[in-house]
């Protein structure tokens, strides 16, 4: 009794069609939110491979011990710039733009709730990205870190206006994302498909929901503490000068209670991404979609209340340090449940290989391991040892390289086809998967080691102590293997739309909407559209002997 | 000096509000559902605790942390747990009632986040153990000041829960309202539980200046090393965190069924109902 | 929808004045022993009144938007234009205090509080010009007869924003005025 | 058997101090358990991909996604194995950082790119390299002149940050001499990979020795050339920075240089302290230490000569 039904209630009628070969004009006047969302993944691409050449000049410096490659200036640039890309126009776009293309498919919409809102939050984020590499010509990037700590990043300490196009390009990139993440909300409340409850949605449309008031609770914080910066910076205030009786600490107090949402802000995406993908090459509903739902609610609302502790150093005392220390370790719980549900979704399943499932395999085995690490640093006394070491470094590259970013090629890997209509060449992405993966481990694994040994971070060359050469150079062979493979993806990637193999409407046997719209759909996703009654609605099309909505799964 | 067990202290204030919530629980038909009873009880008895025992005495007297443990007991645990207490009879004045909260969120939540915040102005808060309204343990007099404002805390909290845990289900707000009201409502107690951790000495002066009646400051000061600044950061703390656990397991919990439900539906339900 | 838009504006605008007045009272009432002297020149007087005028103005859009609802135009653009009227009147008071605070040499770059008062004000200050701003575009379509049928959501969207701004003074009057009168403020 | 006794190097896990030994004690039990966690969780993945792969022509699998009973203990797991590690936190934290009490025995304060010492029961000052004695509960504060630096010694222990506007403490109690080295563990501007640290932990004799020659005031020029490199010293504006006991030199925006000569390194771990690199340096500051905070002089090759002779008199 599947009734299809035309889809005119679900979500907007289009505004004109579209042809297929459209020029450039009509990709920077689109309000479609496929191509807002191609352009925002264009857009991560193209910081991907800055931020990763950063990251290349930095480990090439770092190679050999007292190197004069880069100037210390250069390199407190080059750091600062690589950690800002990665995190503000490498992860947010990436994930705006998976959003942007996959959420109104996977809920059967037609277009994002506001369309126009969706192309401004793009144009910002990009101007934004555009005036902070702006700062190389203006006179010097910023070079405070990218958590750009007060008192040194005032003017009396940073007189470049380095610090400035920080401020200022956050603040528009953060306009863009909280433009984007109001559009995802509203559109996940309104536009589902007849038939699905918000409890249905597929779990990367949740996690995106989640997502979406993580930023906006969060980005306000970092807004406000730009804003401040700014004051002081341009009219003489005094938020952050103790010695006019401001306050280096609260600097700190704003941008972590920022800076830790916006890590998993990073992350829940990828969540999402990698719930999608297990449950399609298990061939098996997820494990629990309720425990991998709820968790994320309460890694969301956890988030806000650990921020201390990128702060155990500074000399808050031990009552403070001690609460936050647990409920920081409180987030590995629902962390925890996520990692569980994932095997027991592979548990049983009949497990076809594909690349989205060989990073979501690694990313368990990589997030599992940054993860304990992390929960290492929650403990007090050991972050007091280990706090801005390399083994700090090691942790969030962990989280973020083998974490968010794996679970990016992922769902790349696994959604080229609904974008391209071309597979995403099999053997080249083979390749890329494991000199990415071997060099990654390469890089970041050896560099607990030194900070373990005592090698602080940040620092633009190092002492000849005993261990510090040969590891740096081993990790810098790491980053190269990474750029290795970063080329052969973009040669897989322009190989595979020029030639690749026709992937047709449903390549992997999926089980949400977007498989059962068109390959690259037209300027109107759906013309038709099932009724939904399952988590499930396109596998209920297929197996309309044994559909979900008979059987309750989860 | 006897041991700390031993503090256990009622004035007539509080019998008489201890003896009504019993008496409004018999009159909105308690008594009956034995499941029910059983989680009124565990209210109650928190209730007791937070108000009469030790840990009330220590809040009164000594310790800013204990006097706000007993506010997270009274407003998060004991006062949801007496309103889950209260069975669903089908009056149907209940249900308008339950219906009417319901249908406007932001008074109960208004309710409960003011009225905790109120009782925490420093102003307030250092007036509630003036001499001028005597305190707890003290020969004679009522307390009126610090009766009242345990009262309206525990009476707040059951107005602020009701939305939530209400009696009547189908009147509870949808669950991701739910999520928001408490999650929100975290957010405020976190802010306040904040803005106590950060401050400086000096401006809850009233655990600072101890007049040791009792002769507990050596022990606490001294064996537990407790100084009246990690006492304040530790009330702080507790408001924040536990606090905030305790709005989160809830949330979670309301998440956790809401995802469980058994998803057949009739054919074409309205999509937006739970909006 | 766009109620719904606006409200998840307002949510993460909830967050923004939270961070700074939370920014305001680390800083102010734990701050230095400076700010306690300066904040004796603020004029809780004067600033209440204007603060009432702002109130007022809640209430005079909540009739502007009954009347909306009635199909009842012309009422619409009378209160709308009293609505601007009062929402500038206080604008103008907030200039009035500024012009005085800046005569005693209280300045955003004199010390810790000028620092945290301007910027705290002056960000509530920009919202209600933002929402002048609205609030003339809601006028201007009115005169134009875009809201000759009551169906439009755009004035009870601009509505949420505009109570949204009434309560985020009603909060910062509280901390900036109100509360230091009960403290005592180290000095 | 730690990692440091495998590699033959400093490290975090070799603890020096009775704070250190706490932390590692933590440390090790920590790891112990996250490796066995890590095995489970990689074991089971591969297990789990091996046993349940797609092989040609296996049917669809059993579609079911719940099991109450695992969901439980998905949650019990974590909660119990989170308790164990809270409890064992608050207490090591307790036992690492006790109440300051007393008066200091070090002052050391954070300035860009090197660090300024001061003995408050002596009145010693010095800068860069660290004299401290062992077997003794040390209170060692920290001022930050400019930005936030750090503090820390890996074999010591706990790092501390040291905050412009707040005065931070750690206790130290040494239980090895020898030397130690460190650095400043916050990014502090430009030149932060230089500002090293140097501890030389002594015995009580020595370190009272170390104490009394420091307390003296610094040598006068011995023969011509170094006289006339304390009339340059004093006549070419570096004793508005500097300060050298018993000469008008007084200031401390730059390194205390009275017994300069009597370090082991300069420009805080930089480079060592000899004839050559005081003159690499002197000639051009800007060329040695990019960015650092004393200028470049325009100096005549003698003028140089002689104020560098009159620097390794400062023994
Ligand atoms: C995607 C990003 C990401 C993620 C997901 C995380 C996740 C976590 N992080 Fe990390 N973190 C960063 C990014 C991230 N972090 C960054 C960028 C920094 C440094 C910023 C800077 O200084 O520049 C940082 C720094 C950082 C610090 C400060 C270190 C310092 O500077 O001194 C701390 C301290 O507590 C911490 C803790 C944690 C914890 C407890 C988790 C937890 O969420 C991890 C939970 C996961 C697991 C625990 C694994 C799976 C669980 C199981 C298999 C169950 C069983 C396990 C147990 C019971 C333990 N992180
Ligand atoms: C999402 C976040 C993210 C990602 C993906 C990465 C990816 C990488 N990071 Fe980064 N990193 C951060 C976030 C991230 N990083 C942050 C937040 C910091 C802290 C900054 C701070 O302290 O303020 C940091 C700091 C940081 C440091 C420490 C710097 C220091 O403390 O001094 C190092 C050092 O090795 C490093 C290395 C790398 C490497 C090798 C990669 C690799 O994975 C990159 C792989 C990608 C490529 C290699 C791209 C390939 C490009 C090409 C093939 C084209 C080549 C083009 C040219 C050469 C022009 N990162
Ligand atoms: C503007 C201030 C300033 C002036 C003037 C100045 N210095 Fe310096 N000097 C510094 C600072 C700051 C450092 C520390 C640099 C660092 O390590 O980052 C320093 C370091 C040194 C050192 C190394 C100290 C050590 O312990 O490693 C020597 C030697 C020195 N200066 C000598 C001189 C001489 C000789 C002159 C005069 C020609 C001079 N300085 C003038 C600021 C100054
Ligand atoms: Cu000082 Cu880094
Ligand atoms: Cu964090």
């Amino acid at each position: 009794m599947d009734e299809i039904m035309p889809s005119s209630f679900a979500g907007a009628t289009p505004v004109r069609v579209l042809n297929r070969d459209q020029k450039l004009l009509q990709w920077i006047s689109s309000v479609d939110h496929k191509q807002i969302g191609t352009m925002y993944l264009l857009l991560s691409i193209l910081f991907l491979v800055i931020g990763g050449g950063e990251a290349l000049l930095m480990r090439t410096q770092l190679a050999i011990p007292n190197n004069h490659f880069l100037s210390p200036e250069a390199y407190n640039q080059i750091f600062t710039m690589h950690g800002t890309t990665m995190v503000f126009l490498v992860a947010m776009p990436a994930i705006f733009g998976f959003g942007n293309y996959m959420v109104p498919l996977m809920i059967g919409a037609n277009d994002m709730a506001f369309p126009r809102l969706n192309a401004f939050s793009f144009w910002m984020t990009l101007f934004g990205g555009g005036l902070l590499y702006f700062s190389f010509l203006a006179g010097g990037a910023p070079d405070a870190g990218w958590f750009n700590y007060a008192p040194l990043n005032e003017y009396n300490y940073s007189s470049r206006p380095g610090v400035d196009y920080f401020a200022i390009g956050l603040l528009i990139a953060g306009i863009g994302s909280v433009g984007g993440a109001i559009n995802f909300i509203v559109t996940i409340l309104y536009y589902r498909a007849k038939g699905m409850k918000l409890n249905q949605v597929p779990l990367f449309v949740w996690m995106i929901f989640v997502d979406s008031f993580l930023i906006l609770a969060a980005f306000p914080c970092l807004n406000a503490a730009l804003a401040m910066i700014e004051m002081d910076r341009q009219f003489h205030a005094h938020f952050f000068n103790s010695a006019s009786g401001g306050s280096a600490l609260l600097w700190q107090h704003l941008f972590w209670l920022f800076g830790h949402p916006e890590v998993y802000v990073a992350m829940l995406p990828s969540f999402g991404i990698f719930s999608e993908v297990f449950q399609t090459f298990s061939r098996k509903p997820i494990f629990s979609y309720a425990i991998i739902a709820s968790s994320s609610v309460a890694i969301a609302l956890l988030s806000f209340g650990v921020w201390v502790h990128h702060m155990f150093a500074v000399g808050l005392g031990n009552t403070v340090n001690g609460f936050f220390g647990a409920a920081s370790m409180l987030i590995a719980i629902p962390t925890g449940i996520k990692v569980f549900s994932w095997m027991a979704t592979m548990y049983g399943g009949s497990i076809r290989f594909s690349i989205p499932m060989m990073f979501a395999i690694a990313f368990l085995i990589q997030f599992t391991f940054g993860g304990l690490t992390g929960v290492l640093f929650a403990i007090v006394p050991i972050d007091w040892q280990l706090t801005d070491t390399y083994f700090v470094v090691a942790h969030f590259h962990y989280m973020f390289v083998g974490g968010a970013v794996f679970g990016l090629f992922a769902g790349l890997f696994y959604w080229f086809p609904k974008i391209t209509g071309k597979m995403l060449d099999q053997k080249l992405g083979t390749w890329f998967f494991w000199l990415f993966t071997i060099g990654f481990n390469t890089t970041f694994l050896i560099q607990h080691v030194l900070g373990l040994i005592g090698m602080p971070r940040r620092v633009w060359t190092y002492p000849d102590l005993p261990g510090y050469g040969v590891m740096n150079f081993i990790s810098t062979l790491g980053a190269f293997m990474m750029g290795t493979a970063a080329l052969i993806l973009i040669v897989a990637i322009l190989k595979s739309l020029r030639s690749g193999v026709v992937a047709g409407k449903d390549p992997w046997d999926g089980v949400t909407l977007e498989w059962y719209c068109d390959p690259q759909p037209g300027r109107k996703n759906f013309d038709k559209i099932p009724l939904v009654r399952s988590r499930r609605p396109f596998w209920d099309l297929k197996h309309p002997e044994n559909p979900d909505w008979k059987n309750a799964r989860s | 000096m006897h041991s700390l067990i031993t503090y256990w202290h009622l004035d007539i204030l509080m019998v008489g509000f201890l003896i009504s919530i019993c008496l409004a629980y018999y009159l909105l038909g308690g008594f009956v559902e034995n499941k029910k009873l059983k989680l009124f009880m565990a209210g109650y008895v928190l209730l007791i605790l937070s108000i009469a025992s030790p840990l009330h005495f220590l809040g009164e007297n000594y310790l800013m942390s204990a006097h706000m443990t007993s506010h997270v007991i009274l407003i998060l645990l004991a006062a949801p747990l007496l309103v889950l207490g209260i069975p669903d009879n089908g009056d149907k004045n209940m249900t308008r009632f339950s219906a009417w909260l319901s249908k406007h969120p932001w008074l109960p939540w208004m309710s409960g986040v003011c009225v905790m915040w109120f009782w925490h102005i420093p102003v307030v808060f250092n007036r509630l153990f003036l001499p001028g309204s005597p305190v707890v343990g003290a020969a004679g007099g009522i307390p009126v000041l610090s009766d009242l404002h345990l009262i309206s805390l525990v009476l707040t909290g059951i107005l602020f829960s009701w939305p939530v845990v209400g009696p009547v289900r189908q009147q509870r707000l949808p669950t991701v309202q739910a999520v928001l009201y408490l999650s929100a409502a975290c957010i405020f107690c976190s802010v306040l539980g904040l803005m106590i951790t950060f401050a400086p000495l000096g401006i809850y002066t009233h655990y600072e200046h101890i007049t040791d009646r009792f002769g507990f400051l050596p022990m606490i000061r001294g064996d537990h090393g407790i100084s009246a600044l990690i006492d304040q950061q530790v009330a702080g703390l507790i408001m924040w965190i536990p606090g905030c656990l305790i709005y989160l397991t809830a949330s979670v919990w309301l998440l956790m069924k809401w995802f469980k439900e058994k998803n057949n539906q009739t054919f074409l339900t309205s999509h937006k109902t739970e909006l | 929808m766009n109620k719904m838009m606006i409200k998840m504006l307002v949510f993460t605008e909830v967050f923004f004045f939270l961070s700074l007045i939370m920014a305001y009272v680390y800083m102010v009432y734990y701050g230095d022993t400076r700010s306690a002297g300066e904040i004796k020149s603020l004029h809780i007087s004067t600033t209440g009144f204007f603060t009432f005028i702002l109130l007022s103005s809640s209430f005079t859009f909540y009739i502007a938007e009954k009347n909306y609802l009635k199909g009842n135009v012309k009422q619409l653009k009378i209160w709308l234009v009293i609505t601007m009227i009062l929402g500038a009147i206080f604008l103008f008071g907030q200039g009035n205090e500024y012009y005085h605070l800046i005569r005693e040499q209280i300045t955003l770059g004199a010390s810790v509080f000028g620092t945290n008062f301007f910027t705290l004000t002056g960000f509530h200050g920009f919202h209600v010009f933002v929402g002048l701003v609205l609030l003339s575009i809601l006028l201007t379509m009115s005169l134009l007869g875009d809201f000759n049928s009551n169906q439009s959501t755009v004035i009870q969207t601009v509505g949420i924003y505009w109570h949204f701004v009434d309560a985020v003074w009603i909060v910062v009057f509280t901390v900036v005025y109100v509360m230091p009168r009960f403290m005592d403020m180290k000095t | 058997m730690h990692i440091s006794t495998l590699f033959l190097f400093q490290s975090v896990l070799h603890s020096a101090s009775t704070q250190a030994s706490e932390i590692n004690k933590l440390f090790g039990q920590f790891t112990i358990a996250a490796v066995l966690l890590l095995l489970f969780v990689s074991l089971l993945i591969v297990y789990i991909c091996i046993r349940f792969r797609d092989r040609p022509g296996s049917p669809l699998p059993e579609q079911i996604g719940k099991n109450n009973r695992l969901e439980l203990l998905m949650f019990i797991f974590p909660v119990v194995t989170i308790a164990v590690l809270l409890v064992a936190t608050l207490r090591t934290i307790n036992r690492v950082m006790k109440p300051a009490e007393g008066q200091p025995d070090m002052i050391v304060t954070g300035h860009q790119w090197w660090w300024e010492v001061y003995y408050p029961a002596t009145g010693v000052t010095a800068a860069n390299e660290f004299h401290l004695p062992i077997h003794k509960n040390l209170l060692i504060e920290f001022h930050s002149a400019d930005v936030v630096h750090d503090w820390w010694v890996p074999e010591f222990g706990n790092k501390m940050d040291v905050v412009p506007g707040r005065n931070n403490y750690i206790w130290l109690n040494i239980t090895q001499p020898g030397n130690f080295i460190g650095a400043c563990s916050e990014f502090c501007g430009a030149e932060h990979a230089w500002m090293r640290i140097k501890v030389f932990a002594e015995d009580e004799t020595t370190f009272n020795r170390w104490q009394e020659a420091n307390k003296k005031t610094a040598n006068l020029p011995s023969d011509e050339l170094s006289m006339k490199g304390m009339l340059m010293f004093q006549s070419r504006s570096c004793g508005t920075c500097h300060r050298i006991s018993g000469t008008p030199s007084t200031a401390s925006v730059g390194p205390d240089l009275s017994h300069l000569f009597s370090r082991s390194t300069m420009l805080s771990g930089m480079m060592p302290m000899n004839e050559k690199n005081l003159q690499a340096w002197i000639s051009d500051p800007q060329n040695v230490k990019p960015d650092a905070k004393m200028p470049d002089f325009i100096f005549s090759r003698d003028t140089v000569n002689a104020i560098v002779h009159y620097l390794t008199q400062l023994k």
